[in-house]
């Protein structure tokens, strides 16, 4: 399956907004959690500034996004990780209310209630959570409801290679195999979970292997490459609209920054992000947009002026907005 | 209208939900053994044969996944309800329930809906041991973010179960065993009662005074219910009037009802099959505790549970642990014979 | 890897053994449970008799329970099921406790504690649960005591093929493999969790095909044979104690009795087990001693006289046993 | 012998465990990011340079597994200190904790032993959100078979830590991580404290008298200790005299300390981190409504926790439903202004 111009170029511009949007974030994620304005005795406080608590960023992963959604329609959902931005940009979660929910502000998407880890937003069925290996289950049933109700639509999991090892990764599989689900197992193998190597978890080098475990076809995307992952992600999800059941993908992609912003990254060979910036995706698909005359120049700067925007705009608007009444806190339990 | 019949509390229930499912195609029903075996405790019973397959599902022992699933389902607008066989079985599910289930409308600044019903089944008295024995409706009424319902008898099992299955917010539906009146268990009569055969429904947060009185409040929920019951009619014979109040509901709690009716009695015991530290019995009393300067005690709370043991099998230790109909009428007469609290106006 | 002399006739023996003790407890188990001994209006009281609570029998199973054990010594341990008697048995367990367990005496296991489903002797390092799929982390946790101390001991965790669809199935797969640990993952295959067929809870035919996805050998024992199960764990647990880590054994076996005793059983074939009781995994090792000159009319008198004192001596050694004071139950919560 | 030297939390968490690893060969980690990493939150920082892959392990994301396998090498005599990296995830594996760590020496009648440490971290106050800020500690005590052990600061944290290792039952070992000391979360200072460089236990079921005062009765845990004795300074320079209990231990629990405090003081408050309803403030107020025959109170009591509600993640929606300090001063005067309990001797 070719991808569309359009396609391709939605891809290019929503990657170059994802970094740009992760970027953006590592920055202002520091404001306020640097001396002198913390604590005396701190180097650094997570709990200051204007984005508090942990911030996982994707830098490098983009591919993975883009490459799954690219196909995917309003009506098909996807649910993320603890680290989801990319996913839900590529879902088209909307920049400013999602910007909003990270300063805790009462336009954000969650009223300020769920923060980085807990973007929900039914309109455009984009839901994640903090908890490893736990977009699976719910996965399965966005993917029972499509087919209860008769519907082609299908769901994406995303989940990392650390997640693989969770029960629910084992459980899920099988009911989805077994029911014949349309939902997409995606694997983001970044090799690491935190500081444990995916050698020192993962008991075979690859996770797509363990479709057959489930009688699924697994398909090993080897390269952190948009293209690529849209061809395995377009066969997948061609199959299970079609009523043929699940798919297991796995990608090899790349985390540039730390686990999460503070990392000391102890455990991380020096210099290993440097080489792994020499293969970035964006200037990979960038170049090859190039060679097809999809891009010049122009092209390319409109699209970092159209992106440049966005991410401006977005920060903008949550600045500018309210926090919510303390009070607030006590809303929203139940419906 | 409604003819006037018995029915066990797993018919009630079963019914409820088949009423449900008549009226909305959104509703469905998932679980180990919900299908072919009718639910080992039998809430599911007929519904195969009414429904099918495509809606009466049989899962793989998946607790997390299939739980997981009703949750994505739910957050797709159907109105799953999921059987989880033993309540003891929680551990290996609990992060879909509480950091999922419980927590997503919440997080989501109430963008998300989950209609959905987890139901379960609590309770020993039969010998079945730590791990098929347990309430444990506290640790889900600790938690923010679930409706904890846990009826008495099927006359309520049916109108909770409709009320739950309508609700558009998690609800915890959990029955005992030993009142669901089947076959091959013992259980407490007083909890299979005149059920009306039309659709109605049982509010949430209103607990229900089943037996009124004024020397003393007996605070108690599920199969406790009817063995308070048993003991208040005990305790008549002895010139002791005992007022039985049956919670329904934790989540929501009708402190009021409590309140009210300790005011009035001046004596609170309160029984509960769940373990008895840091649970049921430790939050009414609180409440009471809460508002001693409206309330005059004639004598100090009591609380009676599972005193910090896990169930022991055999049937001497059980009957031991699990408070019975005597433990309740020796406890409240002990309340009756104690000293005054000795707290004075200062 | 053939069976000694001895190892067939305990084999044999042990398998009559259990075979006995089960039917034994399937008629003791109704006592005190039908009318008019009950509550009015109840056709079986569950609670009622000398042996109140579930109870899940392995009548059909013994092929796994002795062909795995004919290899293990004392220090090695086993945990086994709900459905934990043949193994207990194989492994060791004194009939006699163990039974006195299951009546609720002082003289049990666990002083009347436990129960049918948890009976735990660590002399004999044997224990058990009622906990589907609980068996594999702690099998695991036994295994890694021994390879920290140096020790060639194994460790097996047993689970029926329902279990094998919970995720501490994937989890301890991944870890025993990961690490190497000594444990054997045997999977009983009897065709049922309750009343679910495994065709209808499991994606793939074979569960041993499972072993894949973790980069062990996974290995189908075909037939409810002891012999062929023998032969199987003979080569899982000699690799085990070489230090090159888990396998995992399925074996196709069959339950005769339902799921617990009182199950209706109405979602089985009508017919079923006795077309199942043609291949009785018992006669047919009897046979085969017979011809290897193993058995003959006296012997198999013998054994039956042999296993049938036991049972007789260890029900008779329960009845006779007191039980626990009340008190009692509020000892032991800690050592 | 011990030379005066402050420790922080994280520091005197990792050298009790380095201590007991020295003495004892049996005693291992494991846990995710326990070695390389040295713990996230730093409670075993160090011990993978001084024991090596072999005792310091890291694990795959597999709860239930590397617990199970903790509870697996305990019952083979091994002392496996596990770490779940947030309380947060028990749900994923709360099975093993409390079906099998928790029942097993029961369920054997004594005869089985799993000398195990289980620690994790709890918590909120820095904006990590509903699935990374919860204390949970009154769900592990409301189920039987768990010692529930939860250190406000370095000294206690240390002792407790050896007294948990050198245990025979399992122990749950829960640390806050605002008083860890870590340098990048803000601490409360009154945690890093002077820890002796020797190994020392500190017994469990004895709570401390952290402060003394006549006016009322502070019951409280972990990281709100140090709230409350903040609070406690500022009511002094009020008038008010506030004696603060640190649990320190919830199983067991050291109720004679409390009931003697608010036998003396006539007022209780207590303060809670974890959820309000069905937990520990309910606990406490329970044991004094017990004993009204033999205590007299001067003004109902009075609870603090999060109110029903997951955290959420916003700094003024968070700050709201954790008790601050100055929601604990104010409590405390709401205290001493109130109505006097009306009940009165019979
Ligand atoms: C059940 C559970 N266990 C542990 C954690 C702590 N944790 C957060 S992120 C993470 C690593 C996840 O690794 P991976 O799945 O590979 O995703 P990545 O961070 O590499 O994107 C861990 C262990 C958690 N959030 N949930
Ligand atoms: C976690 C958990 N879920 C469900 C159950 C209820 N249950 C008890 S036995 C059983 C079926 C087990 O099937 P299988 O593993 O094949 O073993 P078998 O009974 O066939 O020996 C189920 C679902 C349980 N005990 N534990
Ligand atoms: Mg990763
Ligand atoms: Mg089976």
């Amino acid at each position: 399956m070719e991808p569309t111009r359009d396609q391709l170029l939605w891809m290019y511009e929503t990657m170059a907004l994802i970094r740009l949007y992760e970027e953006t974030m590592a920055k202002v994620y520091l404001e306020g959690k640097l001396p002198p304005h913390i604590q005396k005795g701190l180097a650094f406080d997570i709990g200051g500034g204007p984005v508090p608590g942990e911030m996982h960023l994707a830098a490098g992963q983009e591919p993975v996004a883009v490459g799954v959604c690219a196909h995917l329609h309003e009506h098909d959902t996807v649910v993320g990780t603890h680290r989801p931005h990319h996913f839900a940009i590529a879902k088209g979660v909307p920049l400013d209310t999602m910007t909003a929910e990270m300063f805790g502000k009462v336009t954000g998407l969650g009223q300020g209630k769920g923060g980085h880890m807990h973007l929900f937003d039914p309109a455009h069925k984009f839901s994640c959570s903090g908890i490893i290996g736990a977009s699976l289950p719910p996965a399965c049933g966005a993917a029972l409801a499509a087919k209860m109700r008769g519907k082609d639509w299908v769901s994406v999991a995303f989940f990392g290679d650390g997640a693989a090892n969770q029960g629910s990764f084992h459980e899920s599989l099988n009911l989805a195999a077994l029911w014949k689900l349309p939902v997409i197992f995606v694997c983001e193998d970044n090799k690491y979970a935190i500081s444990v190597e995916k050698v020192d978890s993962t008991s075979v080098p690859w996770n797509a292997d363990r479709a057959a475990a489930y009688g699924i076809p697994g398909v090993l995307v080897e390269r952190n490459d948009a293209l690529e992952v849209f061809q395995a992600a377009g066969a997948a999800i061609a199959r299970a609209r079609r009523g043929e059941g699940p798919t297991l993908i796995e990608v090899k992609t790349d985390r540039y920054l730390g686990h999460f912003q503070g990392d000391p990254e102890v455990y991380r060979p020096k210099g290993e992000t440097t080489e792994l910036r020499k293969n970035d995706p964006i200037p990979v698909l960038a170049a090859q947009l190039r060679r097809m005359g999809l891009l010049d120049d122009a092209g390319e700067a409109a699209v970092a002026a159209r992106v440049a925007g966005q991410v401006e705009a977005a920060y903008a608007f949550a600045r500018a907005s309210a926090y919510p009444q303390p009070e607030d806190a006590l809303r929203h339990v139940f419906v | 209208m409604s003819t006037a019949r018995k029915l066990t509390m797993a018919a009630a229930i079963a019914e409820a939900i088949a009423q449900e499912m008549e009226r909305d195609p959104e509703v469905f029903v998932l679980g180990e053994d919900v299908a072919k075996y009718g639910g080992i405790f039998g809430a599911t019973q007929g519904l195969l044969a009414k429904f099918g397959k495509e809606r009466v599902i049989d899962t793989p022992i998946s607790e997390t996944a299939f739980i997981g699933t009703a949750i994505g389902a739910a957050a797709e607008g159907m109105r799953p309800i999921a059987e989880l066989m033993f309540v003891d079985f929680f551990g290996v599910c609990m992060d879909m329930i509480y950091n999922h289930m419980a927590k997503n409308t919440y997080m989501s600044g109430g963008n998300l809906r989950l209609p959905m019903v987890l139901m379960t089944a609590i309770g020993g008295g039969y010998n079945d041991a730590a791990q098929h024995s347990q309430c444990l409706y506290a640790t889900f009424a600790h938690v923010p973010g679930i409706k904890v319902v846990v009826p008495s008898n099927a006359y309520d099992a049916k109108g909770l179960m409709i009320e739950a299955i309508r609700d558009d917010n998690p609800v915890m539906f959990f029955f005992h065993k030993g009142i669901m009146g089947l076959p091959w268990m013992a259980f407490f009569e007083g909890s299979t009662n005149e059920v009306p055969t039309e659709a109605y429904t049982v509010p949430f947060g209103k607990a229900n005074v089943v037996r009124e009185g004024s020397d003393l409040t007996i605070v108690t929920i599920s199969q406790m219910v009817q063995k308070a019951l048993l003991a208040a009619a005990k305790l008549e014979a002895e010139g002791i009037s005992a007022e039985v109040i049956d919670l329904r509901t934790l989540v929501p709690l009708d402190s009021e009802t409590v309140l009210r009716s300790v005011a009035k009695t001046g004596r609170l015991l309160v029984a509960d099959e769940d373990y008895l530290n840091f649970g049921l019995s430790g939050e009414i009393a609180a409440l009471v505790a809460e508002r001693l300067d409206t309330i005059a005690l004639k004598a100090p709370v009591r609380r009676l549970g599972v005193p910090g043991v896990p169930i022991p099998y055999s049937r001497p230790l059980e009957q031991f642990v699990i408070p019975q109909v005597d433990t309740i009428a020796a406890a409240a007469r002990q309340i009756m014979g104690s000293a005054a609290p000795i707290g004075v106006a200062a």
